[in-house]
C-alpha cells in the first residue's frame, strides 16, 4: 500500500459527512409529506437532526453483551463501507474514494456486512422481537432481491461489466442512454426490488414501527441507537445512489459544482420518492404474502428482462 | 510332490479307519480326522504352490494302469491345485469348528464329513463323465446327512427337500450321461470334447442338455432351489460353510468342464440362468431376515454370478477369464464360510439380533472383510476379478451385461450393508453368549486373514500394471493390529504417520492435484486433533480413519484408473465405518454407501468405457484424454460425473447426506464434510480436465450440471434454513456449498474453475471450523437442537468467534474470504452467458443468510437457558484446530491473491483464456476488479473508528441481567418461552414449503419400496413344499429344454 | 386338480424330450471302441473273464471306489439319524415258527451263497455287489424273523472298516508300490485265465467289496429295524 | 428292436416314476415313485447297451473272442448306478422314519417349517 493516496481518507470522511447531513434533510422532508398525506402536520424539516444528536448525547450504562456493542458498529460499518466504495459522482474523484476495491458484486454483498452485524447485535439483546424482526427480515430480503439480482446480470450483460464506473460511463451523453431507457425491463425489475430493501410500506413489517417495537433494534437506545440511526440516514441513500448509478445515468460531474450537487440531490430524491409514494399508497404485506408477491411479477420482469439481454447481447 | 490321487486315499482311509475307532474317544477320532485333512490340505497346497511357481507340472493321474479313455484318468491342474486346496482347507477349518457337536452325534458325522471331501475332491479332479455323477452322488449323500447332523424337525424336512431334489437331477444327469455315450461311445470328458462338432452336437443334443442341465440344477439355480436355499438354513454352522464353500466351489468346477465337454452350445443357456440366478436370488434376499437363509441366498447368487461371469468369458472369449473367475470365486468361498461361521458363533437366527458381535471387536473385523469381499470392495481378490471384468466387458461392448452384474451387486449391498449396520448399531441382550472358543475362532480368523493376504497377491496377478501404493492400505492394517493401544498413541501415531508421508507428497505433487492432496493431508491431521479429547482406546476409530486418509491420499496419487477405484472405494470404505459410527447413523451410512457404491459403479463403467474406446491396452487416467474426441465420450462423461456426483452430493442424490453427515460423531463431521466431499470434486475436475466440454446429441453435458448446481444449491440452502438440528443444518450446508462447485466446474471456463476450486478450499477451512463449534457446543450441552441452546456467547466466547468468522466466510460477505467464491462466480456467470443459472445460485446465496443467522444466533445469541448457566467453553483440543483454521481463513481474507494466483496459474494450464490480470491486490477480470486488500484494510478502518467511537462514548456500560430487556412491562417467564428460535423462519416456510416436498427422498423410497415388494411377491415360489419344489426342476427343465433348443 | 394337470402336461414336457430320443434310437451293432477294447484286450490284459467285472472293478475301479463309499455314507447316515433317534421300547411282533427255524437253517446256506457269488464274480455273472446283497438278505430274514433280537454291530463294523480299508490300501499299493496305477489289479500274477485264482486282484477286491457291502446293508437293515445296541455309547 | 422297446419302456417308467413321485403327497409313495424312477433309468441304459444279437460279456474261453457281445460299460455303470439308488433308497427311508418319529405323520406339505 505504499502508493496509497492518503487524501482519500479524508474524501471518504468528507462523503459520509454529506451523505449523513443529505439523509437527515431528506429524512426530514419524506416526515412531511408522509405527514401530509395523512392530514398532519408532521414534523419540522430539522426533526431528525435533532433526534439524532439528542441520541448521540445520551448515554447509557446498559449493555446486554459483546455482540450487542457490535452490532451497531457492524451497521455503520457497512453502510460508511458502500458509501466510499461507490463511485457517487462520475469524474470526481472526491466522491469516489475507494470505489477502486471494488466493482458492484463487492457492493451488493457488502451490503450485508450491516445486516448481518445488525441481526447479530439484536440477537444478543435477547429480546424475542429482534430475533422476530431479524428472521423477518433476512426471509423477504432474500426474494426482494430476486429481481435485483436479475436486474444487475441484465446489465453488466448489457454494458458488459461490472464496474460501476463504466455503466455510469456507459450512460453520458443523453438521457437516451440511460439504462431506464435502454433497458427498461431490467429497470423496472429492479425498482421492484428496491422496494423490498426500503423498509418502508408494504415491505415494513420488519420494523413495523407504528404498532409494537419490533426488529433488530428493539433493545437499543441511547448512543447504540444513534450509531444505528447514523446509519439510518446515510444507508438509503448509499441505496439510491447505487439505483441512480445503475439505471438513471448516475450523476456526471459538470463544470459547477452546484449543478453537479442539484441533479445528484434531484435524482436521488426522485428514486427516493418512488419507494416513498409506494408506501404511502399500499398497505403492509405480512413476510409470506411479500415472499409470494416477489416470487410473482418482480421476478417474472426480471426473467423477461434476462432473456431480453440474452437475446439482445 | 505327493500323488493327488492320495488325496481320496487318504480321505477314504481314514474315513474307513474311523469305523475301527467307534469306540475310542472322541479326541482321537477328530485328531485322525483333523490329520487326514491336513494330509490333504499339504497336498494341494504343495500342488498348488508347484504349479504357480511353475516349479511343477500339472498332471495326468491313470488309473488302474491304463491309459484313457480306458480307465478313468485324473487331472490335476492350476485350477484345480487351487480349488482343491480351497476346499480341503474349508473342510480343515470346519472340521476344526465341528468340535463340540461332535460329542452329540459320534463318529458318523466325522466319517460323512471324510467322504463329503472326497467327493468333492473327485468332482474336482476327475476327468470321466461318470465318475463326476459318482462323486456328485457322494457329495449329494455326504451333505443330506451332515444337513441332519441334529436331527431337528427343520434339518429333516430339509434334508428331505435336499436329497428328493438331488436325486431328481441326478437321475436327469444320469439319462444324460448314458444317451449322451449312445452319441460318443465314450465317457471320457477329454474324449467327448475332442468328438465335439456341430453334428455331435446336434445328434447327442439330449444327452448333453440333460447332463448340463442336471449339473445346473446342482447348482441351484433361482427360482427352482428352495430345496438348496433350506439346507443352508436348516445345517449347522460349519456344513453350511463347507456346502458354501466347498460344494459351490467344486460343482461350479464340474460346470466348467461340463461346458468345455458340450463345446460350449449351453453357453447362452447358462449365461442367462446364471444372470437371472444372480439378480433373482438377490431381489429375493431384500426381505429376508433368518441370517443363514440370507446367506444361502447369497450364496446362490454369487454362484450365478460366477455361471454368468464364466459364460460370458467363453462367450466373448475374455483374455485372463481364468483369472477372473477365480478372483470371483476364491473371494467369495472364502468369504461365505467366514460368514456361515460367524453365523454360528453369534448363534443368532435373526439378521438383526447380531449386535452381540460387537462382544468381540474380532468378530466384526471378521465379519467387515467378508462383506468387502462379497461386494468386490478392495483389497479383495473379488474387487480386482470385478474390475478386470467390467474392463473386458467393455472391450467387447457387453455394456447390458455390465449394467445387469452392476445392477445385481448393489442389490446385493443392499442387504449384506443393511446386516452389517445392524449387527455394528443394534441393541443386544449383555446376557446371551457368543460360542467363543479357539475351534471357532480359528477358522474365522484364517479365513479372513487369508482374504487379505490374497487380495494382495491378486493385485499381482491382475493382467494390468497398476501403482497401487500398499503403504497406504497397509497402515489401516497396522492401526487395526494397535487396536488395543489407547486413542492418544493411536492418534500421535496416525498424525505422525500422514506427516511424514503427507510432506514430502505436497512437495511432489503438482498442479490441481496438489490443491487437494493440501486439503487431504493438512485437514486430516488438523481433524485429527481432536482426537486427543479421547481417554479410552475408541475402538475402530483409527482403522476407519486411516483407510479414509489412506483412500484420499491414494486417489490424488493414482495414476492409472486402477489404482484411482481401488482408493475410491477404500476411501468409501473408510468413511462408511466412520459414519457408522455414530449413535443414530445406521440408515444414514446404509444410505451413504449404496449411493457411493452404485456411484463407484458408474464410475467403474466410465472407466471401463474409455479403456474400450482407447483401445483396450492402457489403463492410465491420461487416457481419459484420448476420449474426448470419441463417438461415447458423452456418455463417459455423465457416467464418470455422476458417479463422483453421488460423493458431491448433488440434487437427486443427495438423500444420504444430511443424516450420514449429522449423526457422525463430533470429529468425524468435519473430515467427512469439510474433506471428503472434496473428493468428489477432485474427480468431477479430473473428469472435465480430461474430457472437456461434451455434449450429447444436442444437449451440453456442463449445461446441464450447471442447472443440477445452482438447484442443489437452492434447495439445500433452503432446506437447511428449516432445519432445528444444528448439524443436520451444516450438512445441507455443504450439499450446498458442493453444488456451488459443481456449478463453477460446468462452467467450463477459466473463472468458473477458479472459484470452484477456490470454494473448495475455503470451504474445507470453515466447514471444519463450523462442524468442530458445533461439535464442541454439543458436546457441552448435550443436545443438537438449536433451539435448546441459545446465550452460550457468554458460556463459550471462544467458539462463538470462530462461529462469527466461518460464517461470515462462507456467506460470501466481504472482507471475508467467501468472497472471492461469489466474484468470481458472478464474472464467470456473466462471461458465460448462463444468466439464469447465475441468478439461482445468488438467491440461494441469499437464502444461506437464513441458515447462518439461525446458526450463530439460536446458539450463541438470545436467551441462555438455566441449565446451561455453568457450560464451559469447549475443549482445547476442539479449539486448537478451529484456532489454526480461522488463522487460515483471516490468512486468505487478508490476502486473496497469496491462494488466487497459485490457483489461477493451475487453472490456466487447462483454461488459458478468461484469466485473472493481477495489478497488485488488484483482480481484474474482463468485466469487474476487486482489490481484497483495500476491502480488508477499509473495514479495519472503518470498524476500528466506529468501536473507538462507540466504546469511547459508551465506556461505562455494564452487562445487565439476562431478562432485563423491553418485555411489553412483563418480565418473561422463562429463556425457553423467550428465546426465539424454534421454527425461526415460519413465515418462509408457509411461502415456499413446497421445496420441502421430499421429492427425491419419496424418488428413492419408492425405488426401495418397488424392489421389496417384489422381493416378497418372488420368495412366496419358496413355498417349503419339497414337492412344488420337485415339480419346478421339472419345469425348468422344460422350460430351458424349449428355450435352448428354440433355433433347432 | 389344476396342479395335476400343469404336473402331466410337465412330464408331457419331458416325455417329447424321451420320445425325441426314442425315435433317433437306432439299436447298435457294433461295439464302441473302448467297450471293443474291454472285450478284446480285457482278457489278456486283465485275465478276468467276466469282462462287466474287470470294467467295474479295474478300468474303472474309481467308480466302484465311489460306490462303495456311497453305500458307506448311507450307512453312516443311517447309522447317525437312528442312533440320534432310537426308540428304545418298541417291542415288534416275532416272526412265525416256520419263519424262524427256516432262517435258522437257511441264514448259513444263504451266506455261502453269497460268499460264491463275489469270489466267482471275475468267472460268472455275479460280484461283490451282488454277493453282498445276498450276504444281507440273510440278515434282513434273521431280523425278520426275530426282530426283538439284540444283534451287535461291531463285528459288522469291524469287518466293514477292514474290508475298506484293505480295498484302499490296495488300490493305493497299485499306484504306490508295484504296478502303473491307482486300483491296478495287476500288482500280483493274473494267473490262468478261466480259474478262481486269476484275474491278479480282481477276486481279493471282490470278495472285499463284497465284505464290506454286506456288512453295511446288514447294519442299515439292523439300524432300520430299530433295536441296535451300541456298546460304545457313553 | 428289442432296444428300441426296452428304451420306451425305460422311457415310461421314468414317466411313471416322476408322476408318482409329484402327486403323491405321503412321503413313502414318493420313495416308491423314485424307486421306479430309478428302475426307469437303469432299464435305459441296459438297453443303450444292446447289441443286436448279443450276448452276456462274459467269455469263458479266450476263444469266444469274435463273437457279438453286448456293450459291458452300460452294464459296468448300470450296476454302479443301481448301488447309487439303493443306497439313497435307504437313506429316504431313514429320513422317512425319524420325521414319522418327529411328527406322526408322512405327509409332505406338512414340513414346511422353512419357506420363503
Amino acid at each position: 500500500m505504499a502508493d496509497f493516496d492518503y487524501m482519500k481518507i479524508v474524501y471518504a470522511a468528507l462523503t459520509i459527512f454529506l451523505t449523513i447531513n443529505y439523509g437527515l434533510i431528506l429524512q426530514g422532508i419524506i416526515g412531511k409529506i408522509y405527514a401530509r398525506v395523512g392530514k398532519r402536520m408532521g414534523i419540522r424539516i430539522f426533526q431528525p437532526y435533532v433526534n439524532l444528536i439528542r441520541q448521540w448525547a445520551t448515554r447509557t450504562s446498559i449493555s446486554h453483551g459483546v455482540m450487542y456493542y457490535l452490532g451497531p458498529v457492524f451497521r455503520f460499518s457497512g453502510g460508511a463501507g458502500i458509501l466510499i466504495f461507490l463511485p457517487i459522482i462520475y469524474g470526481a474523484p472526491i466522491f469516489s474514494s475507494f470505489s477502486f476495491a471494488g466493482d458492484l458484486v463487492l457492493i451488493s454483498y457488502f451490503m450485508f456486512l450491516g445486516t448481518l452485524g445488525m441481526a447479530l447485535g439484536g440477537g444478543e439483546s435477547g429480546h424475542p422481537y429482534a430475533a422476530l424482526g431479524v428472521s423477518r427480515g433476512l426471509s423477504q430480503v432474500t426474494m426482494a432481491e430476486i429481481p435485483m439480482i436479475m436486474a444487475v446480470y441484465s446489465i453488466a450483460v448489457q454494458y458488459h461489466s461490472l464496474n460501476i464506473t463504466e455503466i455510469v460511463a456507459a450512460q453520458q451523453g443523453s438521457f437516451l442512454n440511460w439504462t431506464l431507457f435502454t433497458n427498461p425491463i431490467a429497470t423496472a425489475a429492479a425498482m421492484l426490488a428496491f422496494l423490498g430493501s426500503m423498509m418502508r410500506s408494504p415491505f415494513d413489517v420488519v420494523l413495523a414501527p407504528q404498532e409494537i417495537p419490533i426488529g433488530p433494534p428493539t433493545e437499543y437506545q441511547s448512543q447504540f441507537l444513534a450509531m444505528l440511526m447514523t446509519n439510518r440516514t446515510i444507508f438509503p441513500v448509499a441505496k439510491t445512489i447505487l439505483f441512480v448509478n445503475f439505471f438513471f445515468g448516475g450523476v456526471a460531474l459538470y463544470d459547477n459544482y452546484l449543478l453537479t450537487f442539484l441533479v445528484f440531490f434531484l435524482k436521488t430524491f426522485l428514486v427516493y420518492m418512488w419507494s416513498v409514494f409506494v408506501g404511502l399508497s399500499f398497505p403492509r404485506f405480512r413476510v409470506d404474502h411479500s415472499i409470494r408477491w416477489f416470487l410473482k411479477y418482480p421476478m417474472l420482469i426480471g426473467l423477461i428482462s434476462i432473456i431480453f439481454v440474452n437475446i439482445r447481447y | 510332490m505327493v500323488e493327488p490321487i492320495y488325496l481320496i486315499v487318504i480321505a477314504l482311509g481314514a474315513a474307513f479307519l474311523l469305523g475301527l475307532l467307534r469306540k475310542t474317544g472322541s479326541a482321537l477320532q477328530i485328531a485322525l480326522t483333523l490329520a487326514a485333512l491336513a494330509g490333504m490340505v499339504f497336498i494341494s497346497a504343495q500342488w498348488a504352490y508347484g504349479i504357480i511357481k511353475g516349479t511343477t507340472q500339472a498332471a495326468e493321474i491313470f488309473t488302474s494302469g491304463m491309459n484313457p479313455p480306458l480307465s478313468i484318468n485324473l487331472f490335476m491342474g492350476r485350477s484345480e491345485a487351487v480349488l482343491l486346496l480351497l476346499v480341503n482347507s474349508a473342510a480343515f477349518l470346519s472340521t476344526m469348528y465341528l468340535g463340540r457337536e461332535h460329542k452329540k452325534t459320534s463318529v458318523y458325522m466325522l466319517m460323512l464329513l471324510l467322504v463329503f471331501v472326497v467327493g468333492l475332491n473327485g468332482i474336482i479332479l476327475t476327468r470321466d463323465l461318470f465318475n463326476l455323477f459318482v462323486f456328485i452322488e457322494i457329495v449329494s449323500i455326504a451333505s443330506a446327512g451332515l444337513i441332519a447332523l441334529r436331527s431337528d424337525i427343520r434339518q429333516l424336512g430339509a434334508g428331505f427337500k435336499f436329497i428328493i431334489a438331488g436325486a431328481l437331477a441326478s437321475g436327469f444327469m444320469l439319462i444324460g450321461i448314458i444317451f449322451t455315450y449312445y452319441a460318443t461311445g465314450s465317457l471320457n470328458i477329454d474324449v467327448i470334447t475332442g468328438m465335439m462338432s456341430p453334428a455331435l452336437a446336434s445328434a447327442g443334443y439330449i444327452g448333453l442338455f440333460l447332463v448340463f442341465i442336471g449339473i445346473m440344477i446342482e447348482l441351484k439355480p433361482f427360482p427352482v432351489n428352495g430345496w438348496g436355499i433350506d439346507a443352508y438354513q436348516a445345517s449347522i454352522p460349519p456344513v453350511s460353510a463347507l456346502v458354501a464353500a466347498g460344494t459351490a466351489t467344486a460343482m461350479f468346477y464340474a460346470f466348467t468342464k461340463i461346458t468345455a465337454m458340450t463345446g460350449g452350445i449351453f453357453l447362452n443357456a447358462s449365461m442367462y440362468i446364471g444372470a437371472l440366478t444372480f439378480v433373482g436370488m438377490n431381489v429375493v434376499a431384500l426381505k429376508q431376515t433368518a441370517a443363514r437363509r440370507l446367506l444361502g441366498y447369497s450364496s446362490i447368487s454369487q454362484v450365478g454370478l460366477l455361471v454368468l461371469v464364466f459364460s460370458l468369458v467363453k462367450i466373448f472369449g475374455i483374455a485372463g477369464g481364468e483369472l477372473i473367475v477365480f478372483g470371483l470365486l476364491v473371494s467369495h468361498a472364502l468369504a461365505k464360510a467366514v460368514l456361515f461361521w460367524l453365523s454360528g458363533i453369534i448363534g443368532k437366527e435373526s439378521i438383526n439380533d447380531w449386535g452381540i458381535i460387537r462382544k468381540r471387536n474380532i468378530l466384526i473385523v471378521a465379519f467387515a472383510v467378508a462383506v468387502g469381499a462379497l461386494l468386490a470392495l478392495p483389497p479383495f481378490p473379488s474387487f480386482f476379478a470385478k474390475w478386470e471384468l467390467i474392463t473386458s466387458l467393455a472391450v467387447k461392448g457387453q455394456y447390458g451385461w455390465i449394467a445387469v452384474i452392476l445392477g445385481g451387486a448393489l442389490l446385493e449391498a443392499v442387504y449384506l450393508m443393511r446386516w452389517f449396520g445392524n449387527a455394528v448399531k443394534d441393541s443386544f441382550n449383555e446376557e446371551d453368549n457368543l460360542d467363543f472358543r479357539f475351534g471357532t475362532l480359528v477358522p474365522v480368523i484364517t479365513g479372513t486373514a487369508a482374504l487379505l493376504a490374497l487380495g494382495y497377491f491378486s493385485a499381482n496377478l491382475s493382467v494390468f500394471e497398476n501403482n497401487i501404493n500398499w503403504l497406504l492400505p497397509a497402515v489401516v492394517i497396522v492401526l487395526l493390529l494397535l487396536d488395543f493401544l489407547p486413542a492418544i498413541v493411536k492418534n500421535i501415531l496416525l498424525i505422525a504417520a500422514i506427516a511424514w508421508y503427507g510432506y514430502p507428497l505436497l512437495q511432489a505433487i503438482e498442479g490441481y492435484r496438489s490443491i487437494f492432496a493440501a486439503i487431504f493431508v493438512i485437514g486430516a491431521v488438523i481433524t485429527l486433533l481432536p482426537g486427543f479429547m479421547n481417554k479410552g482406546r475408541r475402538p475402530g476409530f483409527y482403522p476407519a480413519v486411516s483407510m479414509m486418509f489412506a483412500g484420499l491420499v491414494g486417489i490424488i496419487e493414482a495414476t492409472d484408473m486402477l489404482t484411482f477405484f481401488f482408493f475410491w472405494e477404500l476411501m468409501t470404505l473408510g468413511s462408511y465405518f466412520l459414519i457408522l459410527r455414530g449413535k443414530k447413523s445406521k440408515p444414514h451410512a446404509l444410505s451413504y454407501m449404496l449411493f457411493s457404491l452404485g456411484g463407484a459403479y458408474l464410475l467403474m463403467t466410465g472407466f471401463s468405457m474409455s479403456f474400450a474406446e482407447a483401445g483396450g491396452t492402457s489403463i492410465a487416467l491420461d487416457i481419459l484424454k484420448t476420449v474426448s474426441g470419441s463417438s461415447l465420450s458423452g456418455i463417459i462423461t455423465i457416467l464418470l460425473a455422476v458417479g463422483f456426483m453421488t460423493k458431491t452430493a448433488s440434487a437427486g442424490l443427495h438423500i444420504w447426506l444430511p443424516g450420514a453427515h449429522a449423526e457422525a460423531e463430533g470429529d468425524v463431521s468435519p473430515m467427512v464434510s469439510g474433506i471428503l466431499l472434496k473428493a468428489g470434486v477432485f474427480g468431477l475436475l479430473m473428469t472435465f480436465i480430461a474430457l472437456g466440454d461434451q455434449s450429447i446429441g444436442k444437449i451440453n453435458i456442463p449445461y446441464v450440471l450447471s442447472w443440477i448446481g445452482v438447484i442443489t444449491a437452492l434447495t439445500a440452502n433452503y432446506m437447511a434454513a428449516m432445519q432445528e438440528d444444528a448439524k443436520r443444518l451444516l450438512a445441507y450446508s455443504s450439499i450446498a456449498q458442493m453444488g456451488y462447485a459443481l456449478f463453477g466446474i460446468s462452467l467450463m471456463s477459466h473463472l468458473g474453475w477458479l472459484s470452484a476450486l477456490s470454494l473448495a478450499i475455503v470451504h474445507f477451512t470453515y466447514k471444519v471450523i463450523l462442524f468442530l463449534s458445533v461439535a464442541g457446543v454439543v458436546h457441552r450441552v448435550k443436545t443438537r437442537n438449536m433451539y435448546q441452546m441459545g446465550g452460550l456467547i457468554t458460556r463459550m466466547p471462544v467458539t462463538f468467534f470462530m462461529v462469527l468468522v466461518s460464517i461470515i466466510a462462507l456467506s460470501g460477505i466481504p472482507p471475508l474470504a467467501g468472497f472471492s467464491g461469489r466474484w468470481l462466480t458472478y464474472n464467470a456467470v456473466i462471461e458465460k452467458g448462463w444468466l439464469l443459472q447465475g441468478v439461482v445460485a445468488g438467491v440461494s446465496g441469499l437464502i444461506a443468510f437464513l441458515y447462518l443467522f439461525r446458526l450463530i444466533f439460536a446458539i450463541f445469541l438470545g436467551q441462555l437457558k438455566d441449565v446451561h448457566r455453568r457450560v464451559k467453553e469447549a475443549p482445547f483440543w476442539i479449539l486448537l484446530p478451529q484456532i489454526l483454521l480461522i488463522l487460515l481463513v483471516l490468512y486468505l481474507s487478508f490476502f486473496p491473491g497469496a491462494f488466487l494466483r497459485p490457483i489461477g496459474d493451475i487453472v490456466s494450464e487447462f483454461h488459458p483464456e478468461g484469466a485473472l490480470v493481477w495489478n497488485g491486490a488488484t483482480a481484474v477480470s474482463e468485466f469487474g476488479y476487486w482489490n481484497g486488500e483495500a476491502v480488508m484494510w477499509v473495514f479495519i478502518a472503518l470498524f476500528a473508528a466506529n468501536f473507538a467511537l462507540l466504546f469511547f462514548l459508551n465506556r461505562g456500560a455494564q452487562k445487565i441481567k439476562q431478562f432485563n430487556i423491553v418485555y411489553a412491562a412483563e418480565r418473561p417467564a422463562r429463556p425457553e418461552t423467550t428465546h426465539f428460535a424454534y421454527n425461526m423462519f415460519a413465515p418462509y416456510r408457509k411461502a415456499l414449503g413446497f421445496l420441502e416436498y421430499p421429492i427425491t427422498t419419496k424418488f428413492w423410497s419408492g425405488v426401495a419400496d418397488l424392489m421389496h415388494s417384489i422381493a416378497g411377491f418372488t420368495r412366496r415360489i419358496y413355498t417349503g413344499n419339497g414337492q412344488t419344489y420337485l415339480l419346478q426342476i421339472i419345469v425348468f427343465v422344460v422350460i430351458s429344454f424349449l428355450l435352448s433348443n428354440g433355433g433347432k | 386338480m389344476i396342479k395335476k394337470a400343469f404336473t402331466f402336461l410337465m412330464l408331457g414336457g419331458l416325455g417329447a424330450m424321451l420320445l425325441n430320443f426314442i425315435l433317433s434310437f437306432r439299436e447298435r451293432t457294433a461295439l464302441p471302441e473302448v467297450a471293443a477294447h474291454y472285450i478284446e484286450k480285457g482278457p489278456a490284459e486283465l485275465g478276468s473273464a467276466n469282462i462287466v467285472t474287470s470294467v467295474v472293478v479295474t478300468y474303472r475301479g474309481l467308480d466302484t471306489l465311489g460306490e462303495v463309499t456311497i453305500l458307506f455314507a448311507a450307512a453312516a447316515v443311517v447309522g447317525l439319524l437312528i442312533h440320534l433317534n432310537r426308540n428304545e421300547n418298541a417291542v415288534r411282533r416275532e416272526g412265525s415258527e416256520i419263519l424262524k427255524t427256516a432262517s435258522a437253517l437257511l441264514f448259513p446256506l444263504i451266506l455261502m451263497f453269497g460268499a460264491y457269488v463275489f469270489l466267482n464274480g471275475h468267472l460268472s455273472p455275479g460280484g461283490g455287489f451282488q454277493g453282498g446283497a445276498i450276504i444281507a438278505s440273510a440278515v434282513v430274514l434273521t431280523v425278520l424273523a426275530s426282530p426283538n433280537r439284540k444283534i451287535g454291530h461291531t463285528v459288522l463294523s469291524v469287518i466293514e472298516s477292514i474290508s475298506g480299508l484293505a480295498y484302499v490300501a490296495l488300490g493305493a499299493a497299485g499306484a504306490l508300490l508295484v504296478a502303473n496305477g491307482f486300483l491296478d489289479n495287476r500288482i500280483i500274477p493274473l494267473g490262468e485265465f478261466g480259474t478262481l485264482f486269476s484275474a491278479g486282484l480282481i477276486p481279493i477286491i471282490y470278495t472285499l467289496i463284497g465284505l464290506k457291502v454286506g456288512s453295511e446293508l446288514s447294519s442299515v437293515v439292523i439300524s432300520l429295524n430299530g433295536e441296535t445296541i451300541e456298546e460304545d455309547d457313553q | 428292436m428289442i432296444g428300441t422297446i426296452a428304451v420306451s419302456t425305460g422311457s415310461l417308467l421314468v414317466l411313471v416314476g416322476l408322476w408318482s413321485a409329484l402327486t403323491n403327497r405321503d412321503i413313502i409313495r414318493m420313495i416308491v415313485g423314485f424307486t421306479i424312477f430309478d428302475v426307469g433309468i437303469h432299464l435305459i441304459m441296459i438297453s443303450v447297451g444292446y447289441i443286436s444279437g448279443g450276448t452276456a460279456p462274459i467269455i469263458s474261453n479266450l476263444s469266444d473272442i469274435g463273437v457279438s457281445y453286448v456293450d459291458p460299460v452300460p452294464q459296468a455303470l448300470v450296476l454302479t448306478a443301481i448301488v447309487i439308488g439303493l443306497g439313497i433308497t435307504a437313506f429316504m427311508l431313514t429320513y422317512a422314519v425319524n420325521m414319522y418319529e418327529k411328527k406322526g405323520t408322512l405327509e409332505i406339505d406338512k414340513f414346511e417349517e422353512l419357506k420363503w
